[in-house]
């Protein structure tokens, strides 16, 4: 299968995966879900990477990439710790 | 560094998707939800780690300098930020990933350019990245902006905005095909300047009230960016989490929609929120209108000696932020023998799950803290219901007004309390700027203030009083 | 990515899947499920299908196909019609 | 016949894998369940048309016979059986499936030994496509048989059979290594040989009461049988369908043994629900044991006149094919004013659902079929609690008898009512084997027979008396 075929394959799969996993998620966590999707999606940060470590890449396309990595990182970092914080008051109530 | 095969590579990827997943799926509830998201980490290191160890990466300068200025932006910024800005922070941080997408993007017609392994379907897989991206970015933009209080709330409206939308969609997908065609650099630059006007076009008209559905179809839109991005670098990964991302986003729109039986289409064409009545002096308008005012002793005599008590946070309390003093109010209450609970309407202040989040992080037990269609049929037997900055969370005109906008969305019985008391500051109304037919009731009186001072108020009373 | 490698990640996604369309059916619509999934495993006959029809098959191999094909089929025909009987009493219930 | 392109039939094959997951949704809600039933029909005739359109197939006159005979046994199949036949006719086709991947395998293995094209983690493939696929096959022939009271229900138990079944699956796999690494006709099969009889040797123990939740067991590697012929194939379809099908069987098995509260564990090697007490003349018995035992009058006197009667379904109300009867008795109570429901133990019968399907199958409308949960409370308010043919689902040792093998399992609390009729025919104990001390409550009376005979005799004694 062409590698195009296989791409629509995994996302049509990844959609239905989508739909149960976020239909479960409880109202009262829906505020640090929109923060951990908000993290997850700096999973960009690969693609940045691809194109700044690219071997004999142009200069323009490694500023570029600069941007899109520093940009990305700020996304990871950011989302993961401000939903752990959320997270955390929470878990905190249940000792 | 250590190399990885291609192949080992892409378990990896599928490893870390798997935990992707599971990291949602923690969300199902709240004792594993600090797990989940632990699970998501493992994952983001995994999908970074494999991508750096591939045979693709050779150059590290870069990355590690973007890595090492992004990690300590975006960590600052996480510890420091309130819990009630949270919508915009999340409507900045979509903007990072919306741009991001873009850079990636053209710095992949870029190398590909270079290396002459440019098609149509592949810049077309480009192009669509790149839309989606800069729509993001300047959408979230001026979300940000609007939540921020830094642009007017206001919906900027003229007349054939509609029709300039469209034009300028047109216009963006017909570059889009020349420049998938032809390999114009010319079309590119044009087709991604549009799409970044497109952005601001197409949010500036939407009121401010209702950037939280628009912030969340961001989320959405950032999703389905990310999977575009995997289309171009075949990237299966890419393509999972985009599609998670893009589907979270989607739903918890149409959640919010649903909550405030409005439709999306209503939401991005409908212009709501936005009557922006300017209240003068607050007792003043009172009086005319034929409310009754009370002060805080009348709402703690009433409250002191009640069996149950409810209270109903709102926006208003995420304003104030006044949740810490609705913990010590729900302690020297029960200290009383009062029973305290919480009513939580699903779109109270103004993200889902919003009162939530607050009342955890003020240490206020889950029993405490109900559900509407739990709580509902309980206000008929409460003594008091305390309503803390929410107002059309508990419209009964959403009930019984067939005209009013907000008619059909379901709404917290408070008026059915024995007695009401409402803090607010004003006679402004709410979100959706319609009136509140609740504080015109017999057993409804509001005490004007900011919702923090006057439940301290509340609380420094109980604690002189003996008991 | 190899076809194995293909074939892996659709495998897992679909996991995915199944666990939460199969959590989702509700419990009065149990019996029915079981011929349903009956009914649908008999997708083997795609492979039945692959095995008999090439070309140039030798004659063992065409035979065994007729087998797995007679089989599948059995189940296809049998456990879709079986579902519809069944699950026609639960709809005229409505009317 | 029109060719189709690979890349066409790929496509064709993802629409399909979405019908079926569509399909399975559909099963949500009883209202979309028959939609479910015709888009998972057209996924197959997809799969099939685009499967015969591809160039790999040229042939077709082994196909179409094949198609046809199997076509026309199907058919007269599905038309004949009848409901409470279920099990069986379920254990029957997954056999099919079985030998069907089992030779779809040695199929596939002659045609790329012809060609040239085998390699070791292709035969691996093969090896785990045939080793699963003659476990299903056997297992699910014996499973049959033991529905069908071909076979003795008793576990076949002799000393050192788990040694025994632990040699052959070495053995088994110690072939297929083989056979992987040497292309050996030989080792293919004596692992064949040794996967069939392992069926036999695993399932030949358990107790014919068991067999549901084996059943159970079987559509789940039916699922991974076709999966792993995907994997040889290459086929994803295969790979998709597959795992939906093996979570079904497995996720089934879970909820039967969580309902039973018992593990899976148990089940395969526990030997249970043997006790097989040979009960004599049914009223000596009960005179012995001290049961009171009634009269249909007796029944019909309590139920006409009360207000509430909650109708129990159990096995024994399959066996005696009783439900048309249950219906009429239902209308004519009804007539006389009495509120008539029925309760449903999840694991009532023998399959999951069972008795719905019955009920449905009846005409007794949704809203008189009450799900264990919801039901319970309300036995303390009915005047009569009629059983019919049901026994471990309310068994009140389940609840307070910790000595008990069925302690833990949720049950009805049928006992609470103010009168409660058990229709069975005998003392004998039901699926468990574990004596039922409801029948010894001072407000329990036995009428024993068949509970069709016992219910259209209500019925007659109901259409006789005025009203
Ligand atoms: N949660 C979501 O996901 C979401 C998303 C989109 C839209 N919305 C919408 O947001 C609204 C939420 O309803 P709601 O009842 O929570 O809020 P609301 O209807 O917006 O009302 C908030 C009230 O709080 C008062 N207030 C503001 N600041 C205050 C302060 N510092 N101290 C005391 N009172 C203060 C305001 O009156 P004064 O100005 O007079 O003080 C106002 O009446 C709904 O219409 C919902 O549809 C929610
Ligand atoms: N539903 C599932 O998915 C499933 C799966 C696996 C196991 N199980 C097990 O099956 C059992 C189901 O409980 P149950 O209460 O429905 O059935 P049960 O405990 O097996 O009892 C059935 C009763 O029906 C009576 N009976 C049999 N034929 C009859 C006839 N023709 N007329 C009248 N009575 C007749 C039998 O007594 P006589 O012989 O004296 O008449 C017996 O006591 C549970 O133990 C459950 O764990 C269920």
């Amino acid at each position: 299968m062409p590698e195009t075929l296989v791409a629509l394959y995994i996302f049509v799969l990844s959609c239905f995966i989508g739909y149960w996993v976020i239909w479960g998620v409880t109202p009262s966590l829906h505020t640090p879900l929109i923060a951990l999707t908000n993290a997850i999606s700096g999973i960009v940060i690969v693609g940045a990477l691809l194109v700044t470590g690219l071997e004999g890449v142009g200069t323009t396309a490694e500023i570029i990439g600069f941007f899109a990595v520093l940009l990305a990182s700020i996304n990871v970092f950011g989302g993961f710790l401000v939903t752990n914080r959320m997270l955390a008051m929470f878990n905190k109530k249940k000792k | 560094m250590m190399e990885i095969s291609v192949n080992a590579q892409a378990i990896a990827y599928l490893v870390s998707a798997i935990l992707f997943i599971l990291a949602l799926k923690g969300l199902t509830h709240p004792a594993s939800a600090q797990r989940g998201n632990y699970l998501a980490m493992a994952g983001m290191v995994i999908a970074i780690v494999a991508t750096l160890m591939g045979s693709e990466v050779r150059s590290y300068g870069f990355i590690l300098a973007g890595v090492a200025v992004g990690g300590v932006i975006g960590t600052v910024i996480a510890m420091r930020i309130q819990m009630t800005a949270m919508p915009q922070l999340v409507a900045a941080l979509h903007s990072f990933v919306g741009m991001a997408a873009v850079l990636v993007a053209i710095g992949t017609f870029l190398n590909k350019q270079a290396d002459g392994l440019l098609n149509s379907v592949l810049m077309g897989e480009l192009s669509a990245g790149i839309i989606i991206g800069a729509i993001t970015f300047s959408g979230s933009v001026i979300a940000f902006g609007k939540l921020q209080g830094m642009i007017s709330g206001r919906p900027v409206k003229f007349k054939g905005q509609h029709l300039l939308n469209a034009l300028l969609a047109i216009a963006t997908i017909g570059f889009a095909v020349h420049f998938a065609l032809t390999e114009s650099t010319v079309s590119l630059t044009i087709m991604t300047l549009l799409a970044f006007t497109l952005g601001f076009t197409l949010i500036i008209p939407i009121g401010g009230a209702d950037m939280p559905v628009i912030v969340s179809m961001l989320n959405s839109y950032s999703g389905w960016a990310a999977a575009a991005t995997g289309f171009t670098l075949q990237n299966n990964l890419l393509i999972i989490v985009g599609a998670l991302v893009g589907f979270s986003g989607a739903i918890l729109s149409l959640i919010m929609c649903r909550a405030m039986n409005r439709s999306i289409f209503n939401v991005v064409f409908g212009g709501f929120g936005t009557a922006g009545v300017e209240g003068d002096s607050a007792a003043d308008d009172a009086m005319q209108k034929g409310v009754k005012s009370a002060a805080i002793e009348d709402a703690i005599y009433w409250m002191e000696d009640a069996n149950k008590v409810i209270i109903i946070p709102g926006y208003g309390m995420a304003v104030a932020q006044a949740q810490h003093s609705m913990k010590e109010l729900m302690e020297q209450l029960e200290a009383r023998g009062v029973e305290v609970k919480f009513a939580i309407h699903p779109v109270a202040g103004r993200m889902p799950g919003h009162m939530n989040v607050l009342l955890a992080e003020a240490d206020i037990p889950y029993e405490n803290v109900v559900e509407m269609d739990e709580i509902n049929p309980e206000f008929a037997t409460a003594d008091v219901a305390l309503v803390v900055g929410a107002n059309d969370v508990v419209n009964p005109a959403a009930k019984d007004d067939p005209t009013s906008p907000i008619y059909g969305m379901p709404v917290l019985d408070a008026g059915k309390a024995h007695h009401v008391f409402v803090i607010k500051r004003s006679m402004r109304p709410g979100y959706s700027g319609v009136e509140n037919r609740l504080y015109y009731q017999d057993n409804t009186s509001l005490i004007f203030g900011d919702a923090k001072d006057v439940s301290e108020g509340m609380v420094n009373q109980l604690k002189g009083s003996a008991h």
